[in-house]
């Protein structure tokens, strides 16, 4: 059997690319770096949707749909965040997620 | 259920309306004196008449076929408190002299409590007291006796704390109502044991006939009696001052002489021996307990005469001398229920005592009113023997006090006497004896004083005369108090010059006469109480002695007091330890002040309240406390670094999640 | 010696390499410290998920990918960079304790799922039509998910909108 | 007709390109844009009501039309227009961005009435993204000196990671059901009991909706959000879109019903987590909003009870419960803007004198506080009476305990509230002067929370007859 | 139980007229003081009628629930609107007339923040009426809470001593009560498997022995914290010194009572099995707080600290009747509600008039009281007799009652309890002697004695005492038709 023609290899990869990007959701301070760890996680589902619509699914298309909406979602969720991250450097000065640090309790 | 006809109304009648007096004078009238007078005595008067009027009528009853008309007054499952009226000779009887002594005492007030602030709650303590010594006398179930008993306790509270701003005088009332209450909770768990041990004749609550019969009919085993009639004794040596818890009837003399009075001869401390009188068939029926009561009372009666041979105060003088005669009293009755002679003794000296102890009080009275003073060395000092009539009835009653014929105290203490003789042991009516002629001892050392005073300078007077320079501040002073109050009922207005008005008079007369005829009576008394009068034989021994006890009394206090150039010093002086353990009253104040301190308010009350702030109290905030202190820690779980959060999060999902696949 | 270029292995080869890129280009999108290297690691890890996504046979969903992550997100994500803070100061030293919370975290996440991966059975549907033309494509986007479609326009809409409010914001004139 | 089906959704669609229409203009009109705001969203109301009873499935079985999904867009409505009575000047948004304030607000409504009908994986999860886009947007709105944006960042990347989750879920039930419509899945998961997969995928799918609902342990952006947020966003986030996660909770619970105890276990772990952290925290909060904020995680903690009985009755007072928060932490919100209207974030000791500044203003606060605190005769009371009780009928006595303690340790922190607003002298604070409108507002708040307090049968046949949608 | 049905909604008019008198209040303005007061007292005086109508009107012959209203009221959750009378809650909807009429009477020169404060107490006493009216457990929890939060406010504005700490102790301890009703209801609710909150229905069902041992301990311990049962009775001194005199009244007076009838009515009522399991422990407890809280009373200097701890003993009293399960004991218990009610109302309003004069309750400050005040004094010392336990009072004959069936159930326990009383009559004695027996304090020489006016409450007080103590078969037997069916259905 093939690798590529196994599902679990490209579970696994989709796997290592969630745990990639939330390590580095969780490690970075650059909220850009956190931002782009992110964009990791969605890809990672987005190769699960295609992996499980080569695999399994009953028609090819949905799969490929999902992953386009999700693409979507994410230039959306990028474009939103880094207006965000803008607006925090303007006004911390800084974009570093350690220096937004008023609310707490 | 007896049919409710004209002698439960009339009974009715008799408790009812002194109650509606105290309910009327306290609620309206309590401001205006005159109008409260007026209606206490209309509502004590009617109760006189119907009183005799039952006595003449009903003089037939025995104490086999008691009278009783009775309604349910509370019926709940198995307690039921009937409401009602047994009539029979011993409650008849006291019915007829508690009517009698309450209402010739409220005349006597008139005059003596005149013009005094408080004068209409007086008289509506009065009428309470008596309507509840009425109901006491007639109750025909046991509950309904224990209530009146309370009532009783707490109207003489009202009264022995009259004059409430003095402390003494509502100290004196607390103990009197707390030391009563004492006895009183043994006397409740007695009735509680009773109803325990009666059940199944409970129809009818707990009557008192039901009592004695179920004690003749040995419904009750011996042991069961000794512990209720124990419990019920408590009661008993409560109300009519026994040992040990007989020391609240000194101080009770802290009311107004007359409340004194009521309460010595005929209400409170009769109450005791009264009932004792009426479960007498039930009491004799424990041998036990019966000597254990013997003993109290004869240590009563030694106790109390040896203080009073000491006591300065003419009051407190009579108050021992009624603690020694109750103790008299129930030396009789125990005495007779071992003997299982009848209970006559003791309840005739009860009648008679009432007599003369309300006529010696009465006088007393007139003294203190007259020079302001309770000492009755400064009395003679101020001329006491000049006041005639007091002057002659004390005397009176104090002859019947020592038991000298042909006075009433002669009869009674002769038949109480007889009955001690009759026991096996002889030891007791030694003891009688002894007391009898210590109580001759003591009363006559009041009257040799009172009768010869020493001439002015004499030595004798050296130790008192701090208090004769009180006393005559305090006797002008007393005449300004009293002064006014003459002019406020004019009657008694032109007795003013010879001392005595004729509203305290007439009381004296009339008990002076009593204690004068009601030895007579002994037989017809005897006959009408117990059913039968045996001539007992004239045991003239025992006549010799108690006559002869009672002279040597009196002979004694006449060397230490009365004949000229006497010491003015009693014998007892010559042993000062013990007349000092004397004058403290044997320490018994002390021992009670002292365990009051000690253990209820210094142990028990300390620890609860100490448990309730720290412990109890203490625990509740602490987990309040807690709460918020937890809150603090958590709040650190929200720090203020995304990250952290984030992780946190994760690692809660990733842990729930495992553990879910670990599931399967 | 066939069998090492024969297509199977060649393709099993580039597979693998196409992996290589992946996770590298993820590694680098997290672990490097200048964040331009950051963004080129994504674009890489971008371009390895589009060769994954060939070995899904959908190339145009590669191509996709291609165009809008790499075209366009890496992209705004420089202009971030740009308009953010002067790449010239050196970002602050890595934190040890954090880095392990990170490791700790992600790891448990991926054990996690892994464990889950592992447990399941992937049972295949009954009946699976081969059809994978674009134009399938394009008529389920016009039918069965004509709704998503609107609400895409509208959700990139507001965020374009939001995107312009916040980042114009604060220069005080406008 | 389909239009009516599709009714609300187009009508607030076409509010908010009134809304883009005038956030091109280049002059602000404050004014006239509130009217606008205020009017439509009256008018939505209105519409929403009237297609209370519609029914039916559009765009090809993805989008359900029926009772349940109704209730809920009039609620939504509703709230909406709460929201927008209260911010005829919201002092912390700057007077060129109302439009896009407004905009967005709608938006983010128009996104959870899809939200609520849409029947299929996809569709909610866009619809998800599509409202809480909008609300990442609002709360860096607010004029402020950086903790705005702070909040905003946090809830923006809370989001993601939670979405990112909720995103693997779907994929695995995908994966596992080869569907991704809810209609199809159900069937399919009695088949999936054996393996993990379903009830994890439903678990991490149902994550999204924790975290919109701020259910530990996704509940770290609220109390930073709601205090960072302008006050009438916040009271936005606090009321609208919790009704929208319990409405899409519900739905995806029925399909882990099946699942039975160990769903149900997880939910009675995150449920009691929640109340209790919530309620202890919030204790010792001095930020009024942050206080309600640590409540809400509590109050999640409660709906979680209906919730995880799987049973009509859990599921009636679960909705029941939701249109009660919405209306009683309206209420108190409404005070909290009425009382702080320079937008400032209040104290609670702010709150001092209350009684002596606005009586009405404080009758409406100790009615919602005491609503939220489950004091009766409120809707608070009873709702949470209802829950406790399905979740008896269920047989989680402990669940039940618990909860029934948090109500005690929460009524600590809800009684501060009271004795600040009842007992406390103002000082020299002025009295509150509020509009007709703000009193009318007033009035009926205090009315709804009593009478359906008193009365929940309608609205509880009205949950019943939803929740038969459903199940 | 059988159940008549009311001709004319008794029981709903004198649920709703404090209700409505609360709305009218609502919009009164604060100034128009008297207004206010009239309007409180009216309402307050409508439901008084209605409960004596209503305890005259019970025909005892017919027995059973009588002026029985019954409305469906969430069909969902069986939830039922059912009010009526029965021998057990008569009494104790009698006692709340009379305590709510004559606190609004004793409030009557409040001066500040009127309005609200009758408002409150108008919402509290509808609470309290709800509570002994309705069989429903539903509705009985609602009023429950109703009767116990608005305490909070009432305390925290109108209160004195310590009040802050003590208003919110006393809330959050009686709401932490309930925290341990609420799955007691909720327990029996789902076990019954009728889905039904109605108690007459839950009563037919035989719940198994352990729901019936775990709902009765949970009910005991959450309603026993608004009995005062020892060792939870911390709460009450601490409130009753805080509290308004009103509100003493209210809140020893009937809150208390709130408790006891609960373990009666639901705990008792409900699972007789758990009762039985439990009674020994519900005796000994009781038997606990009477001794102890006389002897913590002995202790206090502060008058309404002693009434709180005479309270926390004779609810004891209560306890301890309930604990016998006999008929007398449990008439002996519901009397005592009754009985004790009205003296610690009569004790409170006595304590409040004296304490709003002289600012003082400490009863060695107070000295010869009596000289000053005669009437006031008078109030006061009659109640104390009444704690007492004098004969001629009612409590006397609730105790004779309790202490019989006691000592015939738990004889060490009864002896402890009737030993306790001497203490008590010290205990009582010792205040009344401090405070009002002794010489005048010239602090307060000037200060006019209560006015007939403002006497009035008290004394309708003490003529309900003295009637009742006169009377007892008057109450007896009104308890005692419903307690025989009571225990039978046991």
């Amino acid at each position: 059997m093939l690798l590529f023609n196994q599902l679990e290899t490209y579970l696994y990869l989709a796997l290592v690319l969630f745990g990639i990007g939330l390590y580095g959701v969780l490690a970075r301070r650059n909220l850009i770096a956190v931002l782009i760890s992110v964009e990791l996680i969605l890809n990672a589902a987005s190769i699960n949707f295609m992996a499980f619509n080569r695999f399994l699914a009953p028609h090819p298309a949905v799969g490929q749909i999902i992953t386009l909406f999700i693409m979507a979602v994410a230039a959306a969720e990028a474009a939103i965040a880094l207006s965000i991250i803008i607006a925090v450097y303007r006004k911390l000065r800084s974009i570093n997620v350690e220096h937004a640090t008023e609310l707490r309790g | 259920m007896a049919p409710v006809d004209w002698i439960f109304y009339a009974c009715l009648a008799t408790v009812g309306l002194p109650l509606l007096a105290f309910g009327v004078i306290m609620i309206f009238t309590w401001r205006k004196p005159q109008l409260s007078l007026a209606i206490s005595l209309v509502c004590s008067t009617i109760p006189l008449i119907i009183a005799w009027i039952l006595f003449y009528t009903l003089r037939d009853a025995t104490l086999a076929q008691p009278i009783i008309r009775q309604v349910n007054w509370m019926v709940s499952d198995t307690v039921i408190v009937p409401f009602g009226f047994l009539l029979d000779p011993v409650s008849l009887l006291m019915l007829a002299i508690v009517g009698t002594i309450s209402w010739l005492i409220q005349i006597y007030s008139i005059g003596y409590m005149g013009g005094d602030p408080g004068f209409g709650r007086y008289y509506a303590d009065l009428s309470l007291f008596a309507m509840s010594m009425l109901s006491l006398v007639s109750a025909s179930g046991m509950l309904q006796l224990f209530i009146s008993w309370e009532l009783v306790g707490l109207s003489s509270y009202l009264l022995i704390g009259f004059w409430y701003e003095k402390f003494s005088a509502s100290e004196a009332g607390k103990k009197a109502f707390v030391v009563t209450r004492f006895g009183d909770i043994g006397f409740f768990m007695g009735l509680v044991f009773l109803t325990y041990y009666l059940k199944d004749i409970n129809l009818f609550g707990l009557g008192i006939a039901d009592i004695n019969s179920a004690a003749i009919a040995h419904k009750l085993t011996e042991a069961q009696i000794t512990l209720c009639a124990l419990l019920i004794f408590c009661g008993i040596s409560g109300k009519s001052a026994q040992f040990p818890i007989h020391v609240w009837l000194p101080d009770a003399m802290e009311g107004p002489t007359p409340v004194s009075a009521l309460l010595h001869s005929a209400t409170m401390v009769a109450a005791g021996v009264f009932l004792m009188t009426r479960l007498f068939p039930f009491f004799a029926g424990s041998p036990t307990a019966m000597t254990w009561i013997l003993l109290i009372a004869t240590i009563t009666l030694l106790l109390s005469s040896t203080i009073g041979m000491v006591a300065r105060d003419i009051k407190q003088v009579w108050a021992y001398s009624t603690v020694s005669q109750l103790g008299f009293m129930a030396m009789g009755l125990a005495a007779a229920g071992l003997a299982g002679s009848t209970m006559f003794a003791g309840y005739y000296h009860l009648t008679t005592h009432a007599a003369f102890k309300a006529l010696l009080f009465l006088c007393a009275g007139v003294f203190i009113h007259h020079f302001g003073t309770n000492d009755f060395f400064v009395m003679s000092k101020q001329g006491g023997r000049k006041l005639l009539i007091p002057m002659v009835t004390v005397t009176i009653g104090a002859l019947a006090l020592s038991g000298i014929f042909p006075f009433a105290g002669f009869f009674s203490k002769e038949a109480i006497l007889g009955v001690l003789w009759s026991l096996p042991n002889k030891l007791w009516v030694g003891l009688g004896l002894f007391g009898a002629f210590l109580t001759a001892y003591y009363t006559f050392r009041v009257i040799f004083v009172l009768l010869f005073p020493r001439p002015d300078g004499h030595p004798a007077w050296e130790e008192f005369k701090d208090e004769l320079e009180a006393a005559s501040g305090g006797h002008g002073h007393g005449h300004a108090s009293h002064g006014h109050e003459e002019e406020a009922h004019g009657h008694g207005g032109h007795e003013e010059h010879h001392g005595v008005p004729w509203v305290m008079a007439f009381p004296l007369i009339v008990l002076a006469g009593f204690t004068l005829i009601l030895g007579f009576y002994q037989a017809p008394l005897e006959k009408f109480l117990t059913g039968e009068s045996h001539p007992h034989e004239m045991n003239y021994l025992l006549l010799v002695l108690a006559v002869g006890c009672a002279l040597g009394g009196i002979g004694l206090a006449w060397l230490d007091w009365g004949r000229r150039g006497a010491a003015w010093q009693g014998f007892i002086r010559k042993m000062p330890v013990l007349e000092n353990f004397f004058i403290q009253k044997w320490y018994m104040d002390h021992f009670w002040r002292w365990f009051l301190n000690r253990f209820i308010y210094g142990t028990f009350s300390r620890i609860c309240t100490y448990n309730d702030r720290r412990v109890v109290d203490g625990g509740v905030d602490a987990v309040a406390f807690s709460c918020i202190g937890s809150g603090r820690l958590l709040s650190l779980i929200q720090t203020a670094l995304l990250q952290l959060n984030l992780l946190f999060m994760v690692l809660v999902l990733a842990g729930v999640g495992i553990y879910l696949l670990m599931g399967r | 010696m066939s069998s090492l270029i024969s297509p199977q292995s060649m393709a099993s080869g580039a597979f693998i390499l196409v992996l290589g890129i992946t996770v590298l280009g993820a590694l680098i999108a997290v672990a490097a410290k200048n964040i331009f290297h950051n963004v080129l690691g994504l674009a890489l890890a971008l371009i390895g998920v589009a060769g994954v996504f060939l070995y899904l046979n959908s190339p145009f969903v590669a191509l996709m990918e291609i165009l809008i992550y790499v075209g366009a997100i890496c992209i705004a994500i420089c202009f971030a960079i740009m308009l953010s803070e002067p790449l010239y100061l050196p970002g602050p030293p890595r934190n040890l304790l954090k880095v392990i919370g990170a490791l700790v975290g992600a790891g448990a996440v991926f054990v996690f799922f892994a464990l889950l991966v592992k447990k399941t059975s992937w049972l295949p549907a009954a009946e699976r039509s081969q059809d994978w033309s674009v134009t399938t494509l394009g008529h389920y986007l016009l039918t069965n998910y004509a709704l998503i479609f609107e609400v895409i326009s509208l959700l990139l809409l507001v965020a374009m909108l939001g995107a312009i409010v916040i980042a114009r914001g604060g220069r005080g004139s406008s | 007709m389909k239009m009516l089906l599709f009714g609300p959704e187009l009508y607030f669609l076409g509010m908010a390109l009134v809304f883009f229409g005038f956030s091109l203009r280049r002059q602000p009109q404050v004014e006239t844009e509130y009217r606008a705001a205020l009017f439509l969203s009256g008018v939505g109301v209105l519409v929403a009501v009237f297609c209370l009873c519609q029914q039916g499935d559009i765009f090809f079985k993805a989008y359900r039309v029926d009772l349940f999904s109704q209730i809920f867009k009039a609620a939504l409505a509703l709230g909406l227009f709460l929201v927008l009575m209260i911010s005829r000047d919201p002092a912390q948004i700057e007077t060129r961005y109302r439009a896009e304030f407004y905009l967005f607000l709608t938006t983010c409504t128009l996104g959870m009435m899809m939200l609520v009908s849409s029947v299929e994986l996809l569709t909610i999860y866009v619809s998800l993204e599509l409202s809480s886009y909008s609300l990442y947007i609002l709360v860096p709105l607010r004029r402020g000196d950086g903790i705005d944006v702070e909040a905003g960042i946090k809830y923006l990347f809370i989001g993601a990671v939670s979405s990112g989750f909720m995103l693997f879920g779907l994929s695995y039930i995908f994966g596992a059901t080869h569907t991704t419509y809810l209609a199809e899945i159900l069937p399919r998961m009695p088949a999936l009991i054996q393996s993990p997969i379903g009830l994890v995928g439903l678990l991490l799918t149902m994550a999204g909706f924790f975290f919109k609902l701020s259910l530990f342990p996704f509940h770290f952006w609220a109390p930073d959000v709601y205090q960072g947020a302008a006050n009438q966003v916040t009271t936005f986030i606090a009321t609208a879109s919790k009704a929208a996660a319990v409405a899409l909770l519900l739905r995806l619970a029925v399909l882990g019903s099946k699942y039975g105890y160990s769903f149900a276990q997880a939910l009675v772990f995150l449920s009691i987590i929640s109340m209790t952290l919530g309620n202890l925290v919030a204790i010792i909060q001095k930020d009024f909003k942050r206080m309600l904020a640590y409540s809400s995680i509590a109050h999640a903690g409660y709906v979680l009870m209906g919730v995880l009985t799987f049973q009509e009755a859990g599921y009636t007072s679960a909705i029941y419960y939701a249109l009660a928060y919405l209306i009683m932490n309206f209420t108190v919100f409404m005070v909290l803007s009425e009382v702080a209207s320079d937008g400032r974030d209040l104290k609670i000791s702010e709150l001092a004198g209350l009684y002596q500044r606005s009586p009405l203003l404080s009758m409406s606060l100790i009615l919602g506080i005491f609503a939220l605190a489950g004091v009766p005769p409120s809707i608070g009371f009873t709702g949470k009476l209802l829950l406790f009780t399905s979740a008896m009928n269920q047989g989680y006595f402990f669940l039940v305990l618990i909860g029934a303690v948090n109500g005690t340790v929460s009524l600590y922190y809800y009684l501060r509230v009271v004795y600040a607003a009842y007992f406390v002298e103002p000082g020299d604070l002025p009295p509150i002067k509020l509009s007709l409108p703000t009193r009318a507002l007033n009035w009926a708040m205090c009315g709804l929370i009593i009478f359906f307090g008193v009365f929940p049968d309608r609205v509880l046949e009205l949950a019943r007859a939803a929740v038969k949608m459903v199940l | 139980m059988t159940e008549h049905l009311a001709s004319f909604p008794i029981l709903t008019c004198m649920l709703l007229s404090p209700v409505v008198g609360l709305f009218i209040l609502l919009f009164l303005k604060e100034e128009w003081g008297l207004m206010i007061r009239m309007v409180s007292l009216v309402s307050a005086g409508v439901s008084f009628a209605l409960a004596i109508y209503t305890f005259v009107a019970y025909d005892k012959s017919l027995g059973g629930l009588q002026f029985v209203e019954k409305y469906e009221w969430v069909k969902a959750f069986g939830i039922t609107y059912f009010v009526g009378v029965e021998g057990i809650n008569a009494p104790l909807l009698l006692l709340t007339g009379i305590v709510i009429f004559t606190g609004v009477l004793t409030m009557w020169e409040l001066q500040e923040r009127v309005k609200e404060y009758f408002i409150f107490q108008l919402a509290l006493v509808t609470g309290v009426f709800g509570v002994f009216m309705s069989y429903d457990m539903f509705f009985f929890f609602l009023f429950y809470e109703i009767a116990v939060v608005p305490m909070y406010i009432l305390i925290l504005i109108w209160g004195s001593t310590r009040k802050i700490y003590a208003a919110m102790k006393l809330t959050l301890y009686l709401m932490a009560g309930s925290g341990l009703i609420i799955p007691g209801i909720l327990l029996l609710y789902s076990t019954s498997g009728l889905f039904t909150f109605n108690m007459l229905q839950l009563h037919g069902v035989q719940f198994a022995p352990w729901v019936q041992k775990l709902t009765f301990v949970f009910m005991y311990l959450g309603f026993g914290v608004l009995a005062g049962v020892w060792p939870f009775h911390t709460w009450s001194p601490v409130g009753h010194v805080a509290a308004p005199t009103a509100v003493s009244m209210l809140h020893a007076g009937v809150l208390m009572k709130l408790g006891s009838f609960a373990i009666l009515r639901v705990a008792m009522y409900l699972c007789p099995h758990g009762f039985q399991y439990w009674a020994q422990f519900m005796a000994l407890l009781a038997a606990t707080g009477i001794v102890y809280g006389v002897f913590v009373g002995l202790a206090q200097t502060d008058l309404k600290y002693v009434i709180g701890y005479s309270s926390v003993s004779h609810m004891g009293i209560v306890g301890l009747g309930l604990a016998t399960g006999t008929v007398d004991g449990l008439n002996g218990a519901v009397f005592q509600m009754f009985a004790h009610g009205v003296m610690t109302a009569l004790f409170f309003s006595a304590v409040g008039y004296i304490y709003d004069r002289t600012h003082t309750r400490d009863i060695h400050e107070l000295g010869g009281f009596s000289k000053i005040m005669p009437v006031a004094s008078a109030f006061f010392i009659t109640a104390a007799l009444c704690g007492a336990g004098v004969p001629g009072m009612a409590s006397f004959w609730a105790e004779l009652l309790v202490l019989i069936a006691a000592v015939k159930v738990f004889p060490i326990r009864g002896l402890f309890a009737i030993a306790a009383l001497v203490i008590g009559a010290l205990f009582a004695l010792r205040v009344v002697q401090n405070s009002f027996f002794n010489a005048p304090n010239p602090k307060f020489e000037h200060f006019e004695d209560v006015s007939p006016f403002l006497g009035l409450p008290r004394m309708i007080l003490i003529g309900f005492l003295i009637f009742f103590g006169l009377f007892p078969q008057v109450m007896v037997s009104m308890i005692k038709s419903s307690i025989i069916p009571f225990i039978q259905g046991m």
